[in-house]
């Protein structure tokens, strides 16, 4: 433990501050994860026993949140039709920065049992970016409860910047969304 | 004159900090309710710095200008308020009405700022919030009217002291239908479960903050839990007889905090016209009548 | 140079017209212009006709409330002369006879001698309206006419029965002498009636409607205005010195005026055609005039007279006129008479709201001083009774006005010659002179019209 | 040494010239009329404060001025609002019909304001009563509907009627034409009445419960720049014969309300004052034309100005004048506000108009200001008067006024947001996007009114030092204000700093300002990119929630919002029946029934006669 | 005694004009009126045994004339009668003229 009487305290760099600051923030982000209650797929019935009191996800710090500005996490949690997909890259978009995707059951991962289904997308990969995936079909709910301990362990190392490679090859992930969906941002849907 | 701003800022801190730490404690309490261990006790603060770090989404000034001006405007409610009967900002400057009214600017910022963010959600999320406001406002108001009337003065350091003194006891006991409906009138300013109309987070995502993200929603945060303190401070100085020191007053703040927030826990949701038929009811009914007994009868316990 | 010319040339030339029908309406204009400058020079005071003592002979009075009344109607019988010489030139004779008539009966001191007048101003008014082309109206009003002038008279000679005089004066003597009203009731009813019939007052002048509810630009200034005033002249005079009313021929009579009163305000309210607005708006004027004799504001009276004349003239006239040109006279078909017309919209209205009685014109001068005189008089529930009347009159004047302002759907052009305009500006700008200058009006004072000399031969 | 029949004569003038100036180019007669005003203001504001007006007439024959402050503290309202909204005239007279007329007949009411507030006799009140009624008749079908002057006048008129019958009535029970003399002389059951008819006058006038019909026909449907006059100015007058019954007539002296101390009279008031406030703010709440929704929130405020002068003490006599400055202000300014966006838009209903704020954000600040100080929130000048109003009611004790009060101050925070959500925030509406904010020349009245709202609010000794003038002059205990205008209210029952209020408020809003500053930057996004349950939405009309925005409130009293308008159809037809039926009666064809008629009046006569 | 007769006539006459609605017959009840009331007028100036009240040279004094003034008057007002019923007759013709029928009844209001 050096002592701090004598040593000057040395004049740190603008980069190190904000690196400080982040880490400080980190520490926040980290122990109070907010849930999008976005339930695309069956996976979501892991969800509950996680909130109630066998596992009482609140202990971590994490609860569920009604709009995506609000929330830091995206929950796919089971297989995503193309119009699904939509709505989900639309939502992803909007939540604030920084922000995380925990994918659910292994049908994000490879398409699951709709691998040859021609309304489900195989690679959740492709269109956004995914930071934690839970294996399993229907994943048991300790399993999810690892996965966000995963998630908060990335982000304490910070390796969970999936948002920031959406930022970087965003053209990448635009062309892939482009050839599945057609259109992403859908007009005259309810023929308005 | 800067002493008392800063006293004031003190306390405006001291509610922020008092708040957060009990709100934590109550959601330890509900989570042991519900048989699960529930959060630590510094989860809000957590929330609330998570919040103000990340980057958030503006839909233009009025959306900024609307939140700044509400957190102003709480924050100036938190310094006129009077923690015990002596450790106040403003001296004999702390009228009950500049309360009912400065948190109105805060409701008003908020409502401008909600309204601003161009969601229908956030608006019909105002609208409840106004119309629930319309319905406790006024039964409460009443119960005030007879606890001014009676302790002569409307300064809460000067209600503080009436019911302090030896002959008469504490209001909630000295106007007990006035004390009920306070309370009923308190779940329904802070926003407690049967009258929580305008966050309802399944049916209109979570009303008026729906828009709301990052340092916005943390300063809103922030406002929410300070006027939280004060409406419950103000039932602590009008009907427990305020505190002459200061644990004195965390007991009864405590108390109060988490009765209401047990009740909240166990009841469902009313809709919005229920809210104002329930109000304009029984609350009403038992104001009048406590005010009629007290003033006109002068019977007070 | 007496005053028997004033009633004798327009007679005799009224004759002589009937030989040079084209000349009828320029002699006409020059008896008028005649009598006007006769009536500048004459003195007040009375003449006897014949010589004769005062039962036989007839006497006529110039005082000063008869020159105000016959500087009046002559000098509106000479503007509506010369504003209908085109369209009714051959109703100069008849406008001559009526003359006459009217410059007669406020003359005459002699009962008798009034009911010859009140019969041949009737003649003459009963030809006017025959030129609105609907004989069954003019039959109505002869039938009344007639019916009420024998009623007078029938009231004539029960007096004469009982104090052996004819003449005002004597009459007068007679009746304070032995002042036992209970006797007098039956005859000063029937001659009110008589005289009611005439003057428009509620419940006998079913004429009206017919008679004014079809008017024309000749006939509607005439009876609105020129008759109205002469009768109500003539009925102010004998209610202020002849009938004295009290007891219970008191509260009947005021009970029908103040009915009459807002009997003819709410008529007007309810009907649609622009001329019966303006004919049961002057029924509610001409009972106010009557309520002011019976309770002695004189002075006021008179002064209400002349407004209301001279602001039914320039109503009638803008009305009749437009009517004849656009076909009917239902406010939906004359909406946005003014739009085109500025200037006669401008006469229009200020004379609707001096008959209104709003501040700037010198009806709300008159009103607020006869008012004030009720009030001295303590007559509260008249005053109620005429401002509620005033208020329903309001309203329904000033919805009338804001239809002919503005235009409805139809377009309608109605073109008025530059004589009516010159005739229209010139009463707007009296009405709104003696509106804020009102030093003229406090001179006559309610002793205006004492008739008590007896004017003997002597 | 400006007199004031100089200033009515110079008035009356102006407004011929200004008929002259307006038919040769509209903008130079509109100037014109700014100058005539800014002058009569100048002169009145100069001399007025000091009671320096001299009162010797020369030229109008029967009239005599003299000066009080009652009177004083009226008109200078008026003159400024009629000033402030004089700046609007260039720009909208220019679709108007009579645009000539609107200038003269706006001048002429001016010089009949001065005239009624400066005079000592009934009559002359009556007078320059009346010539207000009729001249401003005349400039509100200028505006969008006929009916609206009809209904106007006749509410207008029937006030002044029963003021007339009340002068008589004075005048044949004390013979005195004279206000002050002649309303002490009166007492008994004359006093009650006059009171009663005084009272029907101001509430005819205020637009207060029984009489309100015409409120919001007349300032909906009147000509933009004239309904901040109508509900701004003309209104008080109905103030100031309401005080003149309140405060000088005490008729029911003995007939006490014991409980409360208060005369039946007073405690009449008082209730209906309530009622009106009441049912103002639920019609407010339900109305969907902004100016509708304003004249209805001018009823509502004018059952405060009742409430406050029918509690006979200082304390409520001073929160009600006050309240007639504070309401005057903020009501013009926020008629000013929606007539500026209607200029723009053409439009005042609130399901058309949306996302005004982005291209008029100086009309949407002075709305702003203008509607904090209608709900009275502290730093504007309504908090002040309505505290003081609150003050009062506690201190007697009253409950049900005290809840209707109550129920207006937290209804009018309701009804005021409503066009601020609907009109000014939310998306910007494509046939919108060419709006350009109002011109400088509209502007300068509006940063006008937003500056002296703010100045009521924080500072008010002054003003409540000058209504102490008119309190004493009234003789009643001037009110407790310090010069640093702290205020007390029965001795230390209420203490008001309004100035620390304010200092506080910016203090906080100063720190929230700097927790804003330093965190991150946030990213601005438009207004259409909200959560949607992530449904694709492209129009902004289906985004913006105007329409019935309290929905579930105007559920529960939808049924009964009509009552006093039927009653009033009613009337109408009543009196037409009546006149059918004289028709019927007196006018038929056949000469029958006039035979009839004469018959009768003979027998009843000889009958009533001969016994 | 003759007074009561003439009031009876007056009073006839006016009951004619209430009742018959054709216009003929409404002038001749007019004209009876007029008649009922010139004899009343005439009876009013009757005294028992006066005899015409013509001044002629041979007239002695000391006659008992009967009141000259009310037979001036009746003159004037028969005249006068005579005139209003040639009016009406007029118009009674106009009448026929423009609607065929002297029935008041029949014509309606023919605006």
């Amino acid at each position: 433990m050096l002592s701090t009487k004598f040593t000057p305290a040395t004049k740190l760099s603008k980069a190190e501050i904000d690196r400080k600051w982040w880490e400080i923030g980190d520490f926040f982000r980290r122990n109070s994860l907010w849930l999008l209650m976005y339930c695309t797929g069956c996976c979501a019935i892991e969800l509950p026993p996680a909130m109630t009191s066998a596992y009482d996800m609140e202990r971590l710090g994490m609860g569920p949140m009604a709009t995506p500005r609000q929330a830091d996490i995206l929950l796919v949690s089971g297989y995503l039709s193309l119009k699904t997909l939509r709505r989900l890259i639309y939502t992803y978009e909007q939540m604030s920065e920084p922000r995380y995707v925990v994918a659910l059951g292994s049908c994000p991962i490879n398409g699951g049992i709709y691998h040859d289904s021609h309304a489900v997308i195989n690679q959740l990969d492709q269109y956004i970016p995914v930071d934690v995936y839970v294996a399993g079909c229907m994943p048991n709910t300790e399993a999810v409860m690892n996965g966000f301990v995963d998630l908060m362990d990335q982000i304490k190392h910070k390796t969970a910047n999936g948002w920031k490679k959406y930022h970087a090859n965003f053209e990448w992930y635009k062309e892939n969304q482009r050839n599945s969906l057609g259109e992403v941002d859908v007009h005259d849907e309810f023929h308005e | 004159m800067i002493i008392n701003v800063l006293v004031g800022i003190g306390i405006a801190f001291f509610a922020f900090v008092l708040q957060t730490s009990v709100a934590g404690l109550n959601r330890k309490i509900v989570g042991r309710l519900q048989k699960r261990i529930g959060p630590r006790w510094y989860q809000e603060f957590i929330d609330i710095f998570k919040l103000l770090s990340k980057r958030s989404v503006s839909h233009g000034w009025i959306f900024d200008f609307g939140v700044i001006m509400a957190l102003g405007g709480i924050i100036g409610t938190a310094m006129f308020m009077p923690i015990t009967s002596n450790i106040v900002a403003f001296q004999d400057y702390d009228n009950f009405f500049i309360f009912v009214y400065l948190l109105a600017v805060g409701m008003l910022g908020m409502a401008m700022s909600a309204s601003g963010s161009g969601n229908p959600w956030a608006s019909i999320g105002v609208m409840r919030a106004l119309t629930t406001m319309l319905a406790y406002e006024v039964p409460f108001l009443i119960v005030v009217l007879t606890i001014i009337n009676l302790s002569g003065t409307s300064s809460m350091t000067g209600i503080q002291i009436f019911q302090q003194t030896a002959g008469n006891n504490w209001f909630i006991l000295a106007l007990p239908l006035g004390g009920i409906v306070g309370f009923i009138a308190l779940m329904g300013m802070l926003g407690k479960k049967p009258f929580e109309t305008y966050i309802a987070p399944a049916e209109i995502a979570s009303g008026p903050m729906v828009e709301y993200g990052g340092k916005q929603l943390g300063m809103l945060f922030i406002l929410h839990e300070i006027s939280v303190w004060i409406e419950v401070t103000l039932f602590v100085h009008l009907f427990l007889g305020g505190a002459t020191n200061i644990f004195e007053f965390l007991i009864k703040y405590f108390a109060v905090y988490t009765l209401a927030n047990l009740i909240s826990n166990v009841n469902g949701r009313f809709k919005i016209d229920q809210v104002v038929t329930f109000f304009y009811k029984w609350p009403l009914l038992m104001a009048v009548t406590q005010a009629v007994i007290a003033i006109y009868f002068g019977w007070v316990i | 140079m007496s005053a028997i010319l004033l009633v004798a040339i327009p007679l005799l030339v009224a004759f002589l017209s009937i030989l040079v029908k084209k000349y009828a309406p320029y002699l006409l204009i020059i008896v008028g212009l005649f009598n006007l400058v006769m009536l500048f020079l004459l003195q007040d005071g009375g003449v006897i006709i014949g010589g004769f003592d005062q039962p036989l002979g007839i006497n006529l009075l110039l005082n000063l409330y008869s020159r105000i009344a016959l500087i009046l109607i002559n000098a509106l019988i000479v503007v509506i002369a010369c504003l209908n010489i085109k369209d009714y030139g051959k109703y100069g004779s008849i406008l001559l006879l009526a003359m006459a008539g009217l410059n007669g009966l406020v003359l005459t001191v002699d009962l008798f001698n009034f009911f010859v007048f009140l019969e041949i101003s009737g003649i003459a008014a009963y030809l006017i309206t025959s030129s609105n082309k609907k004989p069954t109206n003019t039959f109505h009003y002869l039938a009344l006419g007639a019916v009420g002038s024998s009623l007078f008279l029938f009231g004539v000679i029960i007096l004469y029965a009982m104090y052996g005089t004819l003449n005002y004066g004597a009459m007068i003597e007679a009746i304070a002498a032995n002042n036992n009203y209970a006797e007098v009731v039956l005859p000063f009813t029937l001659m009110f009636i008589g005289l009611g019939v005439e003057a428009k007052l509620l419940p006998f002048n079913s004429w009206v409607k017919g008679a004014l509810g079809h008017s024309n630009t000749m006939s509607g200034p005439m009876i609105a205005s020129v008759y109205a005033a002469a009768l109500s002249f003539v009925l102010g005079r004998m209610i202020d010195n002849l009938f004295l009313f009290q007891g219970t021929l008191l509260t009947i009579v005021t009970v029908l005026l103040t009915v009459g009163i807002l009997l003819g305000d709410f008529m007007a309210f309810s009907s649609t055609k622009t001329r019966e607005i303006l004919l049961f708006s002057s029924v509610a004027q001409a009972s106010i005039v009557a309520l002011l004799f019976v309770n002695g504001v004189v002075a006021w009276a008179v002064w209400l007279i002349i407004a209301n004349a001279l602001s039914k003239t320039v109503m009638f006239l803008v009305i009749n006129k437009a009517t004849k040109e656009v076909g009917c006279d239902e406010t939906k078909s004359l909406q946005g008479l003014f739009t085109k017309n500025i200037l006669v919209g401008l006469a229009f209205t200020l004379a609707t709201l001096s008959v209104m009685g709003l501040p700037l014109l010198v009806g709300f001068m008159i009103k607020l001083n006869f008012l004030t005189a009720l009030a001295g008089a303590g007559q509260i529930w008249l005053i109620v009774a005429i401002l509620i009347a005033s208020l329903v009159e309001g309203i329904y004047f000033v919805r009338l006005l804001v239809k002919l302002w503005y235009k409805g759907e139809n377009e309608i052009s109605v073109k008025y010659n530059l004589s009516f305009k010159v005739v229209f500006v010139v009463i707007a700008l009296a009405l709104l002179a003696f509106g804020s200058y009102t030093a003229p009006m406090n001179q006559i004072d309610n002793s205006v019209d004492a008739v008590t000399e007896v004017v003997n031969n002597g | 040494m400006a007199s004031i029949e100089y200033l009515i004569l110079i008035l009356v003038g102006a407004s011929f010239l200004a008929y002259l100036f307006t038919k040769l180019n509209t903008y130079l007669g509109s100037v014109f009329t700014i100058l005539a005003t800014m002058f009569v203001f100048a002169s009145l504001a100069g001399y007025g404060f000091g009671m320096g007006l001299d009162t010797t007439v020369n030229y109008l024959p029967w009239f005599t001025f003299n000066q009080t402050y009652l009177g004083f503290y009226f008109v200078i309202i008026i003159a400024f609002v009629y000033l402030m909204v004089s700046f609007f005239h260039p720009y909208y007279l220019g679709q108007y019909k009579y645009k000539d007329s609107y200038n003269m007949l706006f001048l002429l009411s001016l010089a009949g304001i001065i005239g009624a507030f400066y005079t000592d006799n009934f009559l002359q009140l009556f007078f320059f009563f009346e010539l207000i009624i009729w001249t401003t008749m005349f400039l509100i079908p200028q505006g969008k509907s006929r009916e609206a002057a009809v209904s106007y006048f006749g509410f207008s008129v029937a006030g002044s009627v029963a003021m007339l019958i009340g002068i008589f009535l004075i005048f044949s029970s004390t013979g005195q034409l004279d206000i002050t003399s002649g309303l002490a002389a009166i007492s008994g059951t004359n006093a009650i009445i006059v009171f009663i008819l005084f009272l029907i006058a101001g509430f005819a006038k205020l637009g207060a419960f029984p009489l309100h019909i015409w409120l919001p026909i007349a300032h909906g449907n009147a000509p933009h720049p004239f309904s901040p006059v109508l509900s701004g100015a003309l209104v008080k007058l109905g103030a100031f014969i309401g005080i003149l019954a309140l405060v000088r007539i005490v008729p029911t002296a003995n007939l006490l309300v014991d409980s409360i101390n208060l005369p039946l009279g007073q405690w009449l008031v008082a209730i209906l004052g309530s009622i009106s406030i009441v049912f103002g703010t639920l019609m407010a709440i339900k109305e969907d034309d902004a100016k509708k929704l304003l004249a209805y929130s001018s009823m509502s405020h004018g059952g405060y100005i009742l409430v406050a002068f029918s509690l006979m003490n200082s304390v409520a006599f001073a929160g009600g004048f006050y309240h007639i400055l504070a309401h005057a202000i903020a009501s013009a300014a926020a008629f000013m506000a929606i007539a500026a966006v209607a200029r723009a838009t053409g439009t005042t209903k609130m399901k058309e108009l949306g996302g005004m704020i982005h291209k008029m954000p100086i009309t949407y600040l002075a709305y702003l200001v203008a509607i904090i100080s209608m709900a009275g929130i502290p730093p504007m000048g309504g908090f002040i008067s309505k505290w003081l109003i609150f003050m009062a009611v506690i201190n007697k004790g009253m409950i049900f006024v005290a809840i209707a009060i109550f129920f207006g101050s937290v209804g009018s925070f309701l009804y005021v947001f409503r066009p601020l959500a609907a009109l000014f925030l939310g998306q910007e509406f494509r046939e919108y996007k060419h709006v350009k904010e109002a011109p400088i020349m509209m502007l300068i009245p509006t940063f006008i009114l937003m500056g002296l709202n703010v100045y009521t609010g924080v500072f008010p000794s002054f003003i409540l030092n000058f209504i102490n003038n008119i309190l004493g002059e009234l003789g009643y205990a001037a009110l407790n204000v310090t010069s640093s205008s702290i205020i007390n209210v029965f001795d230390g029952q209420g203490i008001l700093n309004p100035a620390l209020i304010s200092l506080v408020f910016a203090v906080g809003v100063f720190i929230a300002f700097i927790i804003f500053i330093l965190l991150k930057k946030s990213r601005s996004v438009s207004l259409m990119d909200t959560y949607t349950a992530a449904n694709f939405v492209h129009d902004e009309h289906l985004l913006h929630y105007s329409v019935d925005f309290y929905a579930p409130l105007e559920r529960l009293y939808e049924k009964h919002t009509n009552w006093m308008t039927k009653f009033y159809e009613s009337l109408a037809k009543k009196v037409k029946e009546i006149g059918n039926l004289g028709k019927y009666l007196f006018m038929s064809k056949n000469i029958g029934t006039t035979m009839l008629w004469i018959i009768t009046i003979i027998i009843l006569l000889l009958w009533g006669v001969a016994l | 005694m003759i007074q009561y007769a003439a009031i009876i006539l007056f009073v006839f006459g006016l009951y004619g004009l209430f009742t018959n609605r054709n216009v003929i017959k409404m002038i001749v009840s007019l004209n009876v009126m007029e008649v009922g009331l010139n004899i009343f007028i005439i009876s009013i100036g009757f005294t028992y045994d006066g005899i015409a009240p013509i001044l002629s040279s041979t007239t002695a004094n000391g006659l008992l004339y009967v009141d000259p003034l009310p037979q001036a008057l009746v003159l004037t007002a028969i005249v006068i009668g005579v005139g209003t019923t040639a009016l009406g007759l007029a118009i009674a013709k106009s009448i026929h003229k423009t609607y065929n029928t002297f029935d008041l009844d029949e014509m309606g209001d023919k605006e």
